[in-house]
């Protein structure tokens, strides 16, 4: 049974490692600040009892106000799995850092996230629409388009 | 050459590569928002042919029904009731359909057998263009039809007769093989009524 | 006039012409087809010269064999519907293939020809093989350059060879 | 001295007898071998996660359905468990247990699509392809069954599946998982030992363990790197903690590999099968719920080991009758990752093989 | 060109005269037109041979609508084809591509020259006949590569590319196969192998038949070495773009050649028009459809090769069979001269399966990875 481990004790963790990364932790989930999300990504994927080897999936949700960008993570070796979330401010020109250099099955990912809801992940080496073609205007997921 | 080198492992093409793609995709798009009138101009049209041409035609259409080769265009889910189709239960091969062409040049009916998204648009019409007449198209489930449950999306083209003249219509979702197997006879049917002398004013 | 001279005027039109077009079409490609006619018409006048074998080696090694290796240089390279354009080496081209033209010329109007009246009945093959391996044959220029195009071969191969 | 040709772009697809769909390859060779390629993918977006935002619960069945068209019945599964977190409801045993005898069963169907279409990208003329479809057609016959439909069922319901089985349903089955490893012999004996098959796909696209965790590779792919991971026992999920079967792994991780891994997972379907026959408990198979019902506030992740991999669906809701959002974490699309680091420095035949060995299904990846 | 030896006749056509073809227009018209009727008669019953017994290896039925059992299929297929619009590519080179059909099929026709129906009766009874089958066959080659070029498609191009490679290889094991033969028989002319042939050779030459058997296959690229026209990979190769009656020029040449390859195995090795009780000609038939039966057998069953491992198998497995094969014949053929057959045979048997057993456990279908 894969254990979802709790985002108050990692955030703690965090919080000690790279003060003002954390925002909140509520249950299985850390919401991290979007600067430090590269350092805590490398963090959760290197620390050894916690080996976040495994990002199961990558999507954003579009809360109006706020687009959040929710990254499930899985060790496969310790069999437990955590749920990060970066918020992004704003409806336009919204940037995120990318984590394809940590976890190389965000690739496809981004860019699905890029296309159907319009944030661009800095640092990933092939930003550009995947599903729909170039110039097709808007961005189909984000609440706002009919 | 479009490859170019940038950071590394990673080489990929040219944007403008798909910026043209994007501009065609955006043209046929605008261009094909009325669906095209079905070829059924044989149903209203006087039948008066001499006998040379009539025997002719049956012979005529007596081959080109017994040897249609279907083209590879299988988009979607309706692909693998076709393809159940060519399998051993139901056999199209028992038509002489099993020679499945993968060159449209070579082929007689289209199969559309599943949704088609404006992306996919310019090259379904350029499969069709690309096959030698006579050719005859068979829209193969809803999504063929008329979109089906994703007609409403934003990159669904609803129906095939957007972009190009469907001769036959076989309902479904995904139709049953045995509604494809009726759907072909009817083609059949169809062909049999044809005449060269339409092909020559045409 | 009998066939055997009708079939010759014709292969004889046809080589000469096929000949032309190698060097005066541009295309690199048709170039190479117009010289695979060239030989497959030279088969042919061997036919009519009752040199069946010889005919078929022609077809064999030059039509199946060399052309597709020059049909593969072709498909190397870069330019191949307007030709080369760098005609920098025209003159000496023009002196050398004069040269070879009068060479050749020479050679043909002061052979002594022998004209068999009759074509051989029996198969040429034996005759031939005779004549090549046979008593004061050429045995040993026929294996001496066996053993060159093997060397040549191997060269090859470790020319081309990744380190 | 290295002879190089010049490198010319082929496009494959996104119409080719062997992608598998409307997926494109835009390939750079020189002479036959693959120096670059670059996955054209989009061409079947028909936008479901966002027709679903607009339908009901129930209403987003079908479109499961139409996700994996080759595997609807896990996706029905996956989509049921993530609403039935979201909402707390729980299903009756004898649901769960019909739910793990549909998935099985579809599991077999698909990895005997993938296997047929693999060796038939190896050219074996539609000869293996159609053995399997032959053993195809008696699963769906035992959809048929119990759906009432051939391709895209919607038999599992949100609590439950949709209604019971017929009385004639488990003796069909039961006879027909008794002759299925038999036929899954035939299929390997055939094949498994052709050398020219050896040939083929054996040291060809090889996807190390190390690479095939960090491009979150799932499902047969992932297995044949030599990680032993299946949700089935890292997550139990419905019944699958009551079941014995072992999870196939591969060493090399080629495509052989993956051929392997898929055909030993057909055997341990089939034994699943049979001890999901052994136990099935009487009872209801649903638990009453409206067909249009308001889940509290929150989101949920549902995950199954469908037949390409990790499937899940990550809904979203805001106490609404309709998900807030509805995102489908797709194997196929993930998998894909891999293709460049699989397909490079090999010849235009073998990248149609180690594509093949994927088993990719284009409605999943494009959505 | 020489005829060797007087023909006998089995109807009562006059000689042919030293000085052909300026006499005798008789004996070349009646065969052409038998040639024609034969081989597109035969092409079409193998297709719908093919056809049908492909779908039984697959669990299928087969065509079986049109006429009885299907058997007009290739009729309707024929006639559709045929009227089928013709498409020239607009970038193509138009004559090349023109041209390419007829390049390719031609050739195929002239094979069946020098092919014996019965004793004696074939167009030409040339003293090089084998020769001339090999010359022939390989300017098939150069109508493919014209399709290639001439299409200006990239698929047809790798299709043509690779269709020079493959039959080039595979020319050399195969002309080696044959000089065996050659060597047995002591003679060029196929009518004198088949007359040679006391036993067929495929009993004395088991290891010939299978370099060539392979190579033949490989030069009419059916599977395992369908490479140029390999479906799942490069669409329909060098005939990407042919459609009309072009395709259907090659549609022939296709099933022409396996018929002809067929014919010439059956000629070599499977001793012809021989045979008790039936007619020549209907044994010759026989034995054509038996090789042919296995030309499929071996297409519904085998994958196919990747490109270097088909040069692979050419260069590393059949070449150096072929010579050791040559070998050990000549050495037969001096050693063993008037010997009786049957030990010759087992010993032939047990050569060939040591030597293939052998070789190929040292012997690999390797290739791999480039670094790009």
């Amino acid at each position: 049974m894969t254990v979802a481990l709790s985002g108050k004790e990692i955030a703690a963790r965090l919080a000690k490692q790279f003060p003002g990364s954390i925002i909140e932790a509520t249950g299985n989930t850390i919401l991290v600040k979007a600067d430090s999300l590269p350092e805590v990504a490398a963090f959760l994927k290197n620390a050894p009892d916690l080996s976040f080897d495994y990002l199961v999936s990558l999507t954003a949700v579009d809360y109006w106000d706020y687009f959040e960008v929710v990254y499930r993570l899985t060790s496969i070796p310790r069999n437990h799995s955590l749920v990060l979330k970066v918020r992004c401010q704003g409806r336009a020109n919204l940037h995120l850092p990318s984590v394809t250099g940590l976890w190389r099955g965000a690739d496809f990912q981004e860019r699905e996230v890029y296309d159907l809801f319009g944030i661009a992940f800095d640092g990933h080496p092939n930003m550009k629409r995947i599903f729909m073609w170039e110039g097709f205007q808007g961005h189909p997921l984000r609440r706002d388009y009919l | 050459m479009e490859v170019t080198e940038k950071s590394g492992f990673y080489v990929y093409s040219d944007v403008e590569l798909d910026k043209n793609e994007g501009i065609q995709i955006e043209a046929l798009k605008t261009a094909s928002q009325n669906s095209i009138p079905d070829p059924d101009r044989w149903l209203d049209e006087e039948t008066q042919r001499n006998i040379l041409l009539t025997s002719l035609d049956a012979i005529l259409n007596w081959a080109r029904r017994s040897s249609l080769w279907p083209v590879v265009c299988f988009p979607a889910c309706c692909a693998f009731e076709l393809i159940a189709t060519a399998a051993s239960r139901f056999d199209i091969s028992r038509f002489g359909m099993e020679v499945i062409r993968a060159s449209p040049r070579q082929a007689d009916v289209m199969i559309t057998a599943g949704t088609l998204t404006w992306k996919m648009a310019p090259n379904v019409r350029r499969i069709y263009e690309q096959m030698a007449e006579p050719k005859w198209v068979i829209a193969m489930g809803a999504c063929a039809i008329s979109g089906g449950t994703f007609a409403q999306s934003y990159s669904v083209v609803p129906g095939y007769n957007r972009i190009i003249p469907v001769d036959v219509y076989i309902p479904g979702c995904p139709p049953r093989p045995e509604a494809l197997l009726h759907g072909i006879r009817m083609l059949h049917n169809k062909i049999a009524k044809q005449s060269i002398k339409q092909e020559a004013g045409k | 006039m009998t066939g055997v001279d009708i079939a010759f005027w014709i292969l004889a039109v046809v080589s000469v012409v096929a000949a032309v077009l190698v060097v005066a079409v541009r295309d690199v490609f048709r170039a190479a087809l117009s010289l695979i006619l060239c030989l497959l018409a030279a088969a042919g006048i061997y036919i009519t010269l009752s040199a069946d074998f010889v005919a078929a080696v022609q077809v064999l090694i030059y039509v199946g064999a060399i052309s597709i290796l020059i049909i593969l240089a072709v498909v190397l390279t870069r330019d191949v519907q307007r030709g080369s354009l760098t005609n920098r080496l025209k003159v000496p081209a023009i002196i050398v293939a004069l040269l070879f033209f009068g060479a050749g010329a020479y050679a043909v109007l002061n052979t002594p020809w022998q004209v068999a009246r009759k074509a051989p009945i029996e198969p040429t093959t034996g005759a031939l093989a005779g004549r090549l391996f046979g008593e004061g044959g050429y045995l040993l220029s026929i294996e001496i350059a066996a053993v060159l195009l093997l060397a040549a071969i191997i060269g090859a191969i470790v020319l081309v060879r990744e380190k | 001295m290295v002879l190089k040709a010049e490198p010319f772009v082929v496009n494959l697809g996104p119409v080719h007898p062997s992608t598998h769909g409307v997926f494109r390859l835009r390939a750079t060779l020189d002479g036959e071998v693959v120096v670059n390629i670059e996955p054209v993918i989009g061409y079947l977006h028909r936008g479901i996660e966002k027709l679903a935002e607009g339908r009901t619960y129930t209403q987003n069945i079908p479109f499961t359905d139409r996700l994996d068209y080759l595997a609807s019945m896990s996706n029905n599964l996956a989509y049921c468990l993530a609403v039935e977190k979201l909402a707390g409801i729980t299903v009756p045993e004898r649901g769960d247990y019909l739910r793990v005898i549909m998935a099985e069963l579809q599991r077999l169907a698909s990895h005997l699509i993938a296997v047929g279409a693999f060796l038939n990208d190896c050219g074996a003329f539609m000869t293996p392809i159609l053995y399997m479809l032959r053993e195809r057609e008696k699963i769906l016959d035992h959809f048929e069954m119990v759906s009432g439909q051939r391709l895209t069922y919607a038999y599992m319901r949100i609590g439950g599946v949709s209604q019971d089985i017929p009385e004639e349903f488990l003796p069909a089955l039961g006879k027909f998982v008794a002759g299925m490893p038999g036929y899954i012999d035939e299929y390997d004996g055939l094949i498994k030992e052709n050398e020219i098959f050896l040939a083929r796909t054996k040291g060809v696209g090889i996807l190390p363990k190390d690479l095939a965790i960090n491009i979150s590779a799932s499902g047969p792919v992932l297995r044949a790197s030599g990680v032993k991971w299946d949700i089935r026992k890292a997550d139990p999920y419905s019944v699958y903690d009551r079941f014995e079967f072992d999870i196939p792994t591969g060493t090399a991780g080629d495509c052989y590999d993956r051929y392997r891994v898929r055909v030993e997972e057909m055997r341990q379907s089939v034994r699943i099968l049979q001890q999901a026959m052994a136990q099935i408990p009487k009872g209801k198979v649903r638990t009453e719920i409206p067909l249009t019902f308001r889940p509290p506030v929150g989101e949920a992740y549902g995950h199954v080991e469908a037949p390409k991999g990790e499937l899940g669906f990550y809904l979203v809701s805001d106490g609404s009758i309709a998900p807030y959002r509805f995102h489908c974490r797709a194997p196929s699309l993930i998998n894909l990752t891999a293709l460049r680091d699989m397909m490079i420095g090999w010849k235009v035949a073998d990248a149609i093989i180690i594509f093949g060995s994927i088993d990719i299904c284009m409605g999943e990846v494009d959505r | 060109m020489a005829i060797a030896g007087p023909i006998t006749y089995y109807g009562t056509l006059p000689q042919v005269p030293p000085d052909w073809p300026g006499g005798f227009w008789g004996h070349w018209g009646t065969f052409v037109g038998i040639i024609l009727v034969f081989v597109l008669t035969l092409v079409m019953g193998f297709i719908w041979v093919e056809r049908r017994g492909i779908a039984r290896f697959q669990a299928r039925v087969g065509p079986n609508r049109v006429g009885p059992f299907g058997l007009l299929q290739p009729v309707a297929d024929a006639i559709k084809v045929l009227l089928k619009e013709d498409i020239i590519p607009a970038s193509g080179d138009k004559v090349v591509h023109w041209l390419a059909p007829v390049v390719a099929f031609v050739p195929v026709l002239l094979i069946f020259a020098v092919v014996p129906f019965w004793d004696g009766a074939l167009l030409a009874d040339l003293n090089i006949g084998i020769l001339y089958v090999v010359a022939v066959s390989s300017l098939t080659t150069i109508g493919i590569f014209m399709a290639g070029w001439g299409s200006n498609n990239k698929y047809s191009l790798l299709g043509a590319m690779r269709a020079i490679a493959q039959v080039v290889s595979y020319e050399i094991p195969l002309v080696l196969s044959l000089v065996a033969v050659v060597l047995l028989a002591g003679s060029l002319s196929l009518n004198d192998i088949v007359r040679a042939q006391n036993i067929p050779f495929i009993l004395l030459q088991p290891l010939g038949f299978f370099i060539f058997f392979l190579a033949a296959c490989a030069e009419i690229n059916r599977t395992p070495f369908d490479l140029l026209e390999a479906e799942s990979e490069i669409v329909a190769g060098f005939h990407t773009e042919y459609s009309g009656m072009k395709f259907a020029l090659f549609y022939l040449v296709e099933y022409a050649e396996a018929v002809a390859i067929s014919a010439i195995i059956a000629t070599l090795f499977l001793s012809g028009w021989r045979g008790p009780l039936l007619p020549p000609f209907l044994w010759f038939l026989l034995k054509v459809f038996a090789v042919f039966f296995l030309i499929f057998w071996v297409r519904s069953t085998i994958p196919r090769l990747r490109v270097d491992q088909v040069m692979a198998f050419a260069w590393k497995f059949l070449l150096p069979l072929a010579f050791l094969n040559l070998l050990i014949t000549g050495v037969q053929v001096i050693v063993w001269q008037g010997v009786l057959p049957w030990p010759v045979i087992f010993v032939n048997l047990a050569i060939m399966v040591v030597l293939i057993v052998g070789w190929s456990s040292f012997f690999r279908l390797g290739g791999g990875r480039v670094e790009v």
